[in-house]
């Protein structure tokens, strides 16, 4: 049955072999049942070449340390639980190659900043959310239904294309500078999510939508840092779908 | 949440943000910078009104190397906060410049050199030369 | 411990549990239990499509959708589920549109359509276009679509709440209703009881059986686990669907497209192997011989990479540009995941279990079935934890987008309106005690076996002997360690002891489901001396409908009060019995393409 | 002139609860007008603050060719009276402007912010109806035995 493992031969070391080497991890830890203050502590896992960061801390959590906690749950970047950062930047472990991220020094591994920190790397996404929430999410349509589907021009749907991406990952939103000072910020996210239904040319509720982004919490405390933009795991131009809507509040025109 | 307030934020390293958020963080610095010095600018400059002599006497005082490279810095300010805020104004209102801001950065950075070397060699001869 | 009172309770927030609540939360009051985010349930992994037939861009009609479902599933496809299924799919698309989907569309702006495998016109003369789709993310597109949705309608959800336990009891009326489930709040470690009149079950797949899978980590078959654990019988488990081009040793899905551009697989002396298999359409043969082929070389030791245990996907010969154009799926996770420049190196592939076919049996008003013929009054199950059984062996590519939504509509309404008129039961005395044992338990134990070495043991195990290939010696051996790791896993120990976020003791706990579906998998595919859609026996290797048209029902014990050690609830015995497939218009004929 | 952001004391305490809540919410357009005028008044003060530093610095010696009799011999002109008057009100507006921001976004408690927004409002409207009277009232031959040749005339 196992032909495989009964087989050694020498060409073991063709086509596709890893190699394997030795990284480091600083992983900020914090238990909020003992801990006063998060503090780092340093594991060292063996990775392969094609091994992301994600795996390297299953390898801690599983072989080294059951008690380090992260979420994760699709392991290829569609699910958006494992935003975290790493090196200082905000990405998905799951789509961070050990070997992208220079493995000959440590590689540093904290929770998104900005939001309360709950345990070792996972934080409440609840304010996340509730910021997505607040900008109504959702079609809204005025006059009765069509029977069939409503007609979409392609090019009406290539409009919004691109914010019909986000899984909500909270990447951008906790990578922004305004954002960490108070959290009262919408955030990225937030209004990504809003440029989805803002530019659908299906949807009515446009104008209720600016207005609630024209608040003083709204798209007129970006800055324009781009961290949002360079953050985002689905490569959303994040920033340029803030300024879209920042143009659509002046111009009325969406 | 309650308990949510009084939850640590997780501080740790600095984030390791590219052009964009750097250019800002520069961007801001230099504007308060900017707006301090205006302050005090027209404060100095109001002692036109009292006399002569007691505004060419700070005139005077300020003819002093420490001085003149705080001015080639504010200099230096301005020009990088000016250009940057064109940088801004272009990702605002051009359509592609979402796209290209970090190619404009760079150009903010070329301009800056371009503009700011020959004053301050110009300027710094003065302040040092007499 | 908290009590908490709902007419109707959701289990799952994937596809099928938000269709389902947002069907329930406009007739009654509804909760939402979810161990995951609503929107990182892995419905949003989904890619290709939604199949309907709205005949947007050419002619077609539900009968062939419901032929195409029931040959695709090799008719052990019950075929009155496939009908409606089929006949409701239109509907469905149409309902997920007005929700706000952004469908991809035709030039006259309607929502565009594509072929997919197995989807034909008039019984199979031709390839249909009847994918509806969203560029390359449908699922995650439904899921968005649907949680927005919620939002909207304000549907009360509880994340990051793990179902443990169902409970039921007997009603004023004296017959045995649900009552409520229990479930374990990640954050606080607190458990929550929620007395309920109906439940619905949503949980999704088991695909973490498997070692490799297109699953995600957190698809580790609980709803079933919990039916099961409760007496509950279990259907045609033994039928899970592996796709052929996995990424090796990750099990993220490469697209058929892959081959259909002209990919070719290799093995590791770069020899086309599939010539060997299906001489004539070689690579492009049906995703079951494709993947057995794959397996086939690499038991024989001619497998790629320093384990020599995958196969390569060899693209090289492609232009570049043409790959950019066609196939930028396959390039993107082949170069973010296995650092592979898909232009100049083949790619690593080998076969991913990716859906389980059977699952907690329900009858077309997706209530949950006791036996052959009996419901529990208000417990109900939809999508790929259930088994109605509209994909029998096989499922089609895109059917089971639409079974979550036509299955979790119809869950939702029968659930909210069983709870206007049912009677309350009350809870069982002691209703946590359960998942109390299991959680204090494992958390009480200070030195054992870890979990990592018993999950790895089960996966690699099902990996060699349960998976592509079976053979009545490779799943006896299967079950020896399996056997092995029931008694293993009563010492099971977790390095958390705390209460906040303890994703170890979780682990453990999706461990003891795996273990016992991976159990009830290998029995039923021990049993079943045949093959059939996804299920393949080296020793059986045809089709024997005489003894086998019949739907595999497993049952073990419920677990009992009087247990010694709740932390390891397994069953001492599972017996197998069989239940009639239901037939309406297509009588069984050999399955070619 | 903040009225965007004066809260009610209820809306405060509930902040206080959950740091994450947003106030109440606000209507109007301060911030779409401030961030327009950001812009406005930058294009604008980019012509004027290098016109002026251009002056003042490039031509001539220099920064050391700045004197009273300098200062005196430009504002004798309404020209650069009025272009040294644009460039101060639009300069402090602006400012103000961003230093507003630059407050809301670091601090966190109440009183702090309204501290702070206090000594920027009085610096501000200090600054500009200082440097306005200075700039119209500015007599040159302050000094009666001035040589300028705009007292000698
Ligand atoms: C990579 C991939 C591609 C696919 N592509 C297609 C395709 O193109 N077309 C198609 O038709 N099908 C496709 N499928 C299959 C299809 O996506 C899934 O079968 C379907 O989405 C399952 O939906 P679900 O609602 O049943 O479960 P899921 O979406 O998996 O949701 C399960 C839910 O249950 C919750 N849950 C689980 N356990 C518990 C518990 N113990 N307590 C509380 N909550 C719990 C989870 O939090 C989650 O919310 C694909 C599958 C994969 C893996
Ligand atoms: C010379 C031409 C100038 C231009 C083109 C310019 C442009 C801009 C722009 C576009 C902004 C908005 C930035 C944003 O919204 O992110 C800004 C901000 C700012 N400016 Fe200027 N400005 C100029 C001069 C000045 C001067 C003279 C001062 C000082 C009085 C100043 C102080 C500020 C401050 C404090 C900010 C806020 C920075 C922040 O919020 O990060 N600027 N400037
Ligand atoms: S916009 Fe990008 S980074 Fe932000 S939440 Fe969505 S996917 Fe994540
Ligand atoms: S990081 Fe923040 S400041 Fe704007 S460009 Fe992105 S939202
Ligand atoms: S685990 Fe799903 S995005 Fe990383």
């Amino acid at each position: 049955m196992t032909a495989t493992a009964t087989q050694p031969s020498s060409d073991e070391q063709k086509a596709g072999a890893v190699p394997t080497f030795t990284v480091t991890l600083k992983v900020q830890r914090y238990n909020p049942e003992v801990d006063e203050a998060p503090h780092f502590e340093t594991y060292e896992v063996t990775a392969h070449a094609t091994d992301r960061v994600l795996d390297a801390l299953h390898q801690i959590k599983w072989e080294q340390d059951g008690s380090l906690t992260f979420r994760r749950s699709c392991a290829h970047g569609v699910c958006g639980s494992d935003a975290m950062r790493i090196n200082g930047k905000n990405r998905l472990a799951c789509k961070t190659l050990i070997k992208d991220v220079n493995p000959d020094k440590p590689i540093t591994v904290e929770p998104i900043k900005g939001l309360p920190l709950e345990k070792d790397l996972v934080v409440d996404m609840e304010p996340f959310f509730d910021a997505y929430r607040e900008i109504q999410p959702f079609l809204i349509t005025n006059g009765h239904e069509p029977t069939r589907e409503r007609i979409q021009s392609q090019a009406d749907r290539d409009r919004f294309d691109d914010t019909t991406k986000c899984i909500l990952c909270a990447a951008c939103t906790t990578s922004c500078p305004v954002f960490w000072n108070d959290g009262q910020y919408f955030g990225p996210a937030a209004i990504v999510n809003a440029h989805r239904f803002i530019f659908d040319s299906r949807d009515d509720g446009g104008s209720q939508r600016l207005e609630i982004l024209n608040d003083k919490e709204g798209v007129w405390r970006c800055r324009t840092t781009f961290n949002c933009t360079d953050a985002c795991p689905r490569g959303i131009q994040v920033t340029k779908a803030i300024q879209e809507v920042k143009r659509a509040l002046l111009t009325s025109r969406f | 949440m309650a308990q949510a307030a009084t939850a640590p934020k997780g501080g740790g390293t600095l984030y390791r943000g590219r052009e964009g958020m750097w250019s800002w963080v520069a961007h801001r610095i230099s504007g308060l910078l900017l707006f301090l010095f205006l302050f005090a600018h027209v404060l100095d400059t109001a002692l036109v009104r009292v006399s002569p002599e007691a505004y060419n006497q700070v005139m005077e005082a300020y003819k002093n190397p420490v001085v003149g490279l705080g001015e080639a810095g504010l200099v230096a300010a301005v020009i990088f906060h000016a250009l940057n805020g064109l940088r801004i104004i272009a990702v605002d209102f051009w359509s592609k410049g979402p796209k290209f801001q970090k190619q404009m950065f760079w150009g903010v950075v070329i301009g800056f050199v371009v503009l700011f070397v020959p004053f301050a060699i110009r300027h710094l001869t003065n302040v040092f030369t007499h | 411990m908290q009590i908490h009172k709902y007419d109707v309770v959701i289990v799952g927030a994937g596809g099928a549990g938000m269709r389902a609540a947002l069907e329930s939360s406009k007739r009654a009051r509804t909760a939402v239990l979810t161990k995951l985010y609503p929107t990182r349930s892995h419905t949003g992994a989904a890619q290709g499509g939604m199949c309907a037939a709205l005949a947007n861009v050419e002619e077609d009609n539900w009968e062939w959708h419901t032929f195409d479902t029931v040959k695709g599933g090799d008719y052990l496809v019950d075929q009155d589920a496939a009908e409606i299924m089929c006949r409701e799919a239109i509907d469905a698309v149409i309902d997920l549109e007005k929700m706000g989907l952004p469908f991809n569309r035709t030039p006259e702006g309607k929502i565009d359509q594509r072929r997919f495998g197995g989807h034909t016109r008039n019984h199979g003369e031709a390839a249909v276009r009847r994918s509806c789709f969203a560029a390359d993310r449908t699922g995650h597109m439904i899921l968005q679509t649907l949680y927005q949705n919620c939002v909207k309608q304000d549907v009360e959800f509880f994340n990051e709440y793990y179902v443990l336990d169902l409970l039921m009891n007997t009603g004023p009326d004296g017959i045995e209703r649900t009552a409520g489930v229990v479930a374990y709040e990640l954050a606080t470690g607190e458990l929550h009881v929620f007395q309920a009149k109906s439940v619905v079950f949503a949980t999704g797949g088991a695909g973490k059986v498997f070692k490799t899978t297109s699953n995600a980590h957190t698809l580790t078959g609980d709803g079933m686990g919990v039916a099961f654990r409760r007496g509950l019988p279990l259907e045609d488990m033994e039928f899970f669907q592996f796709h052929p081009t996995g990424l090796a040793g990750l099990g993220i899905l490469l697209s058929e497209a892959a081959r259909g551009e002209g990919g070719i697989l290799r093995n590791a002396d770069g020899e086309r192997f599939m010539e060997r298999y299906a001489p004539t359409i070689k690579d492009l043969a049906p995703r079951d011989i494709v993947a057995r082929s794959m397996a086939n070389e690499v038991r024989e030791g001619r497998g790629a990479g320093p384990n020599k245990d995958y196969v390569l996907l060899d693209l090289t010969h492609l232009e570049p540009a043409h790959i950019d154009a066609k196939l930028p799926d396959i390039t993107e996770f082949a170069r973010t995941y296995l650092g592979v420049e898909p232009y100049t190196e083949p790619v690593p592939v080998y076969p991913t279990a990716h859906y389980a076919m059977g699952g907690v049996p329900t009858n077309v008003e997706t209530e949950v079935l006791r036996n052959n013929t009996d419901v529990v009054p208000g417990l109900y199950a939809a999508g790929e934890v259930a088994c109605v059984s509209v994909h029998g062996s096989n499922r089609l590519g895109t059917n089971s987008l639409l079974d979550i939504n036509v299955f979790g509509r119809r869950a939702g309404i029968a659930a909210a309106e069983y709870a206007v008129d049912a009677p309350w039961v009350d809870l069982p005395e002691n209703p946590e005690w359960l998942v109390e044992g299991m959680v204090e338990g494992i958390r009480g134990r200070e030195s054992g076996e870890r979990v990592v070495d018993l999950r790895k043991a089960l996966q690699e195990t099902m990996d060699r002997n349960v998976q592509v290939f079976r053979t009545e010696a490779s799943m006896k051996e299967a079950l020896g360690v399996i056997e092995e790791l029931k008694e293993r896993y009563a010492n099971v120990v977790v390095q958390d002891k705390g209460r906040r976020y303890n994703t170890d003791l979780l682990e453990a706990i999706e461990l003891g489901f795996l273990i016992e579906l991976a159990e009830v998998i290998t029995l039923g595919a021990l049993a079943r001396k045949e093959s059939r859609g996804g299920h393949f026996r080296e020793d059986y290797e045809a089709r024997d409908d005489v003894n086998f048209m019949r739907h595999t029902m497993a049952y073990r014990p419920p677990v009992t009060v009087e247990e010694e050690s709740p932390s390891a609830p397994f069953a001492d015995e599972v017996t197998l019995d069989y239940k009639a497939v239901t037939v309406t218009r297509y009588q069984p004929m050999e399955r070619k393409y | 002139m903040t009225a965007t952001t004066d809260q009610t004391a209820t809306a405060a305490t509930s902040a206080k609860l959950s740091p994450y809540k947003r106030f109440t919410p606000t209507r109007g357009n301060f911030e779409l007008w401030s961030w327009v005028f950001m812009r406005a008044s930058g294009i604008l003060l980019l012509v004027l603050v290098f016109g002026h530093l251009f002056v003042n610095l490039m031509l001539g010696e220099g920064i050391h060719a700045i004197d009273f009799a300098f200062v005196a011999g430009k504002w004798s002109s309404p020209f650069w009276q009025v272009w040294d008057m644009l460039m101060l009100w639009l300069g402090m507006l602006h400012g103000f402007n961003g230093v507003r921001t630059i407050i809301n976004d670091y601090t966190e408690r109440e009183g702090t912010r309204w501290v702070l927004k206090t000594l920027l409002v009085v610096a501000t409207v200090f600054t500009i109806v200082l440097g306005t009277l200075v700039i119209f009232t500015f007599d040159p031959c302050i000094d009666p035995n001035s040589t300028l040749s705009v007292c000698t005339k």
